[in-house]
């Protein structure tokens, strides 16, 4: 009875956006409602599936009833889960806070109807067994994402859209064509088949080449160091709830999630793209820390510092040891915790005083106590201050690094935590901390909708720790961890629950 | 494009133009509408037939100014027509739904070489053809009125 | 296949032309030809569905494009591109092609695809669908989701240059806008 | 051979998008890249003296060229039009706000 369920995980969010677009301009409040319930609805079909995964490990559904290589499947493991329960937890605590932020837009209804198509292109690319499937429904998440990142239509907003459309539209591209290979080489598009057919044949430079395609691709999806020049103009300029759900979001379900996907279960880790992932990662931490010291604006700051934290995410997967990953993934997760309350504190703080200036700001926190204590603990976390979430996963990475015996790695990562810190600290005390400015004396505190959502994500970012003990987080983080591990048997296992 | 060279009163191309089209945008229509039905015997489909059927009312367009074509199609009827067809489509996949799976394909095949064969295959057609007729003829619109906005601002 | 190769430079000439020449107007046109070429190049790959398809979508493009051109045909200036980025690009390039010739020599040959998924669609598709046009029966019925996939694709690029395209995107607080 | 052909002309798209600096010339390059990789996908499918796909009612029509491949293209086709659409309506309003479709003119972000 459980393959029902499938489907609904686009279904929902494909149907809402056509029903909001139909009656969200007609209706009042109608866009609202439905879209919160739409993701509400989302996050919990997800948090039901953890014990049936639990309990049979893998769900394969055939679309149109069709067989996988001649039809496509979507699959449903404990990794999919995982980051489906990122996902729409994440979504649905942005759509409670857009109810309010999104006032000071026009066009609500549409700002909704390509909310919820990011969702359904985030979905589907995390449910899908189908390469092109993959690419189709990546395009739908990022072609949301280009003409959200433009919402505000003002001058920024347009040129950062313009750039990141022609970034993302060139990454697309490479996707594709390494599909296209791929697709000649196996003359099949299912991801397991085509492992399968792999594993036959052995490796070579058809393999690394699209390998090389996939890296290029996936990895200026991910904003990657040398491919990152998009983010810190794209980030900011979107309105804040999209800020969170791109940097917390998008970048890890199009980028990390995939290229784990593909280079884990359907490639087979090699020690080359090993050490290639991690050297990338290890760059995008070094580079991006270093130019978030810099800024004065307060969301580039946080996009730069977004680029750091992918480096880390990267680095713990790209070790490919259990450990490694079991970190990796887990900062994945606290990462878009965090990093999605920190861009929603920055909306708060825009909403309310009208600029992003950290020189501007000071004080606020007297002013604003549950955007300032929120954002306290979002920062500290980010920084790695233990008992937060933040802290163990960062700890996990090092301890995993020394393990694999990178000791130079795991010290560069101590070094950019330190980093980190410094930043973190920079902000508190230009905008939270300090006198208030005579200019803001008349501010207050953001609207109800607004605070639910930044307080419930503060609190799973104090709590975050408490997946590591085993009772809690067995379903949900080592099972997603033994499925990276297991590497090419994951076509063993698809078709063998196909039967 | 050219309508500095008609009439400044008279919105659109020149007479020329204007009878050749008369002439031809019914034959572009019906040949985007044999396009779709036939999709699933011959080359072509419900992409292909809702771009034609598209193209007919830009022709229009071009041809006579856009308030006269507006009033054919407005382009609130457009984006109502384009959801309509995205909802008929997921309907269509849901209904797959009775037979046990999302698209499977539910109605009775018929006779191969037939008009009406082939299950879903030609309801599926209509459904894209709406959706992408509709969608590209917003777009067109959409884009032509900003660029008439924008002269205005310009002067 | 002798026709092939030649439709093949057609194109590789005419996007040359495109990127190259100074006119924006021109090179639109010139884009338009390239993409007419690939219509030609799919019937003569034996694609009639992509060569119609081709065909009208070529058409729309270069209607969009040339009213996005017109009347605002500035030529470029004669300046210098950036010398770094030119030798990057023409470094990147040449890596891209050294490698992909090694890695297209091991693909099967042009001509002789291996054709394992596809080898049921031609034994089960009139059969299991009903539909004599089996590119019709592959993208509605065995890849349907696919398909609903490229239609969302498409309804978002729609309510994108709906969003993109408002006069007014940001209101103050307690103003009212009327909204179009 | 004839793959590299493809492949020159998805570079030249490449080097438009890296070099040039201009936006029309920007969406031109996307425009070519996608055209050389749909017609990858469709020579990757090719069978020689192949048939197309579509069957006839009185004769049973041997070696027919791969109709996967030309499915997949008819997607990325639609998927090009609707980036070039939406692309050109963030060109148009970029030209309304600045005046120029020259990108090193239009910089108000810092890289």
């Amino acid at each position: 009875m459980n393959y029902e369920l499938i489907p609904l995980f686009v279904a929902i969010p494909l149907g809402s956006a056509f029903l909001v677009s139909l009656l969200g301009k007609r209706l009042k409040g109608f866009s609202d409602a439905f879209s919160n319930l739409a993701t509400f609805s989302l996050f919990s079909l997800s948090l039901l599936s953890v014990p049936v995964i639990g309990r049979l490990r893998i769900l394969v559904y055939k679309v149109g009833g069709w067989i996988a290589p001649i039809g496509i499947c979507m699959v449903l493991d404990s990794l999919t889960i995982f980051m489906l329960i990122t996902v729409n937890l994440i979504a649905f605590l942005i759509t409670i806070y857009s109810i309010s932020y999104m006032e000071r837009y026009t066009a609500k209804w549409k700002f909704y109807t390509l909310f919820l198509l990011m969702l359904a292109g985030m979905n589907g690319v995390i449910v899908t067994g189908d390469m092109f499937n993959l690419f189709v429904f990546l395009e739908i998440a990022s072609i949301s994402s280009y003409s959200l990142v433009a919402f505000g239509v003002e001058h920024e907003e347009l040129e950062a859209s313009f750039k990141y459309m022609v970034m993302g539209s060139l990454a697309s591209s490479f996707i594709l064509l390494g599909i296209a290979i791929l697709y000649s080489h196996t003359s099949s598009l299912n991801m397991a088949d085509i492992s399968r057919i792999l594993v036959e044949r052995g490796s070579g430079e058809i393999l690394f080449f699209v390998s090389a395609l996939f890296i290029m691709g996936f990895g200026l999806k991910a904003a990657l160091v040398p491919f990152h020049a998009w983010l810190p103009d794209a980030h900011p300029s979107a309105p804040a709830p999209i800020s969170a759900m791109l940097s917390g979001l998008l970048i890890k379900a199009l980028g990390v999630y995939a290229l784990a996907r593909i280079f884990f279960n359907v490639f087979g880790m090699s020690a080359i793209s090993s050490s290639i992932l991690m050297v990338l990662g290890i760059a995008s931490m070094v580079l991006g820390g270093l130019l978030a010291l810099g800024q004065d604006d307060i969301k580039r700051l946080y996009a730069y510092s977004s680029i750091s934290q992918i480096g880390y995410v990267f680095l713990g997967i790209g070790m490919g040891t259990n450990l490694g990953i079991l970190a990796g993934l887990f900062h994945l997760f606290n990462h878009a915790t965090f990093k999605s309350l920190l861009f929603l504190n920055s909306g708060s703080v825009e909403y309310a005083t009208g600029t992003r200036d950290l020189r501007k700001m000071g004080g606020l926190s007297s002013r604003m106590p549950v955007t300032g204590y929120s954002s306290l603990v979002g920062s500290m976390s980010i920084s790695g201050i233990p008992p937060l979430a933040g802290f163990w996963s960062k700890l996990l990475i090092i301890l995993s690094a020394i393990e694999a015996k990178h000791f130079i790695f795991a010290s560069i990562a101590v070094l950019i935590s330190i980093l980190t810190l410094a930043y973190y600290l920079r902000v508190q005390r230009l905008a939270f901390f300090g006198e208030l400015k005579e200019s803001m004396r008349g501010i207050r505190e953001v609207p109800l909708p607004m605070r639910v959502s930044m307080i419930s994500l503060s609190i799973i970012c104090l709590f975050g720790g408490l997946l590591l003990i085993p009772a809690i987080g067995k379903n949900f983080l080592n099972l997603a961890t033994e499925v990276l591990v297991n590497g090419n048997k994951y076509a063993q296992v698809v078709f063998g629950s196909m039967k | 494009m050219s309508g500095k060279l008609s009439d400044s009163n008279k919105p659109g191309m020149t007479l020329i133009v204007k009878t050749i089209t008369r002439l031809t945008v019914g034959l572009i229509f019906l040949y985007g509408i044999y396009i779709v039905m036939h999709g699933h015997l011959s080359p072509g489909g419900g992409f292909a037939g809702g771009v034609i059927i598209a193209l007919s009312f830009i022709h229009f367009m071009l041809a006579f100014g856009k308030d006269l074509a507006l009033k054919k199609l407005s382009s609130g009827a457009a984006s109502l027509f384009e959801n309509f067809g995205a909802l008929m489509f997921l309907t269509i996949a849901f209904l797959g739904l009775t037979g046990g799976y999302f698209f499977f394909n539910f109605i009775s095949k018929g006779r191969p070489f037939n008009l009406f064969s082939a299950g879903i295959i030609p309801l599926c057609n209509v459904a894209i053809c709406l959706k992408v007729g509709a969608g590209l003829f917003a777009v067109f619109v959409a884009l032509i009125l900003t660029e008439i906005t924008t002269k205005r601002s310009d002067r | 296949m002798i026709e092939l190769y030649i439709l093949l430079l057609f194109m590789i000439l005419a996007a040359i032309i495109a990127v190259e020449i100074r006119d924006l107007l021109s090179s639109v046109i010139a884009v338009g030809a390239v993409g007419l070429g690939l219509s030609v190049a799919f019937l003569i790959l034996k694609a009639p569905d992509l060569a119609i398809t081709q065909l009208v979508v070529e058409i729309l493009c270069l209607i969009i494009l040339i009213r996005a051109t017109i009347r605002r045909d500035i030529p470029m200036p004669n300046r210098k591109e950036e010398v770094i980025g030119l030798i990057m690009a023409v470094l990147f390039v040449g890596g891209f092609l050294f490698f992909a010739y090694f890695a297209l020599k091991n693909l099967p040959p042009f001509g002789h695809p291996i054709m394992k998924v596809s080898q049921n669609y031609f034994s089960e598709g009139l059969r299991k669908t009903g539909a004599t046009n089996l590119v019709a029966s592959v993208i509605l019925d065995f890849r349907a989701y696919d398909t609903l996939g490229e239609a969302t694709v498409l309804f978002t690029a729609v309510i994108g240059v709906l969003t993109v395209v408002r006069r007014i995107g940001r209101k103050k607080p307690g103003e009212d806008i009327k909204e179009d | 051979m004839i793959y590299l052909m493809c492949l020159f002309l998805f570079c030249i798209g490449v080097y438009c998008i890296l070099v040039k600096r201009n936006i029309i010339k920007i969406i031109v390059g996307i425009g070519i890249v996608e055209y050389a990789i749909n017609l990858f996908f469709i020579l990757v499918g090719y069978r020689l003296r192949g048939r197309a796909p579509i069957l006839a009612q009185d004769q049973v029509i041997q070696n027919m060229v791969d109709p996967l491949p030309q499915a997949l293209v008819l997607t990325a086709i639609v998927i090009g039009l609707a980036v070039t659409a939406l692309i050109v309506a963030i060109a148009i309003r970029l030209y309304e706000r600045y005046g120029t479709f020259d990108v090193t003119k239009i910089r108000r972000l810092r890289g």
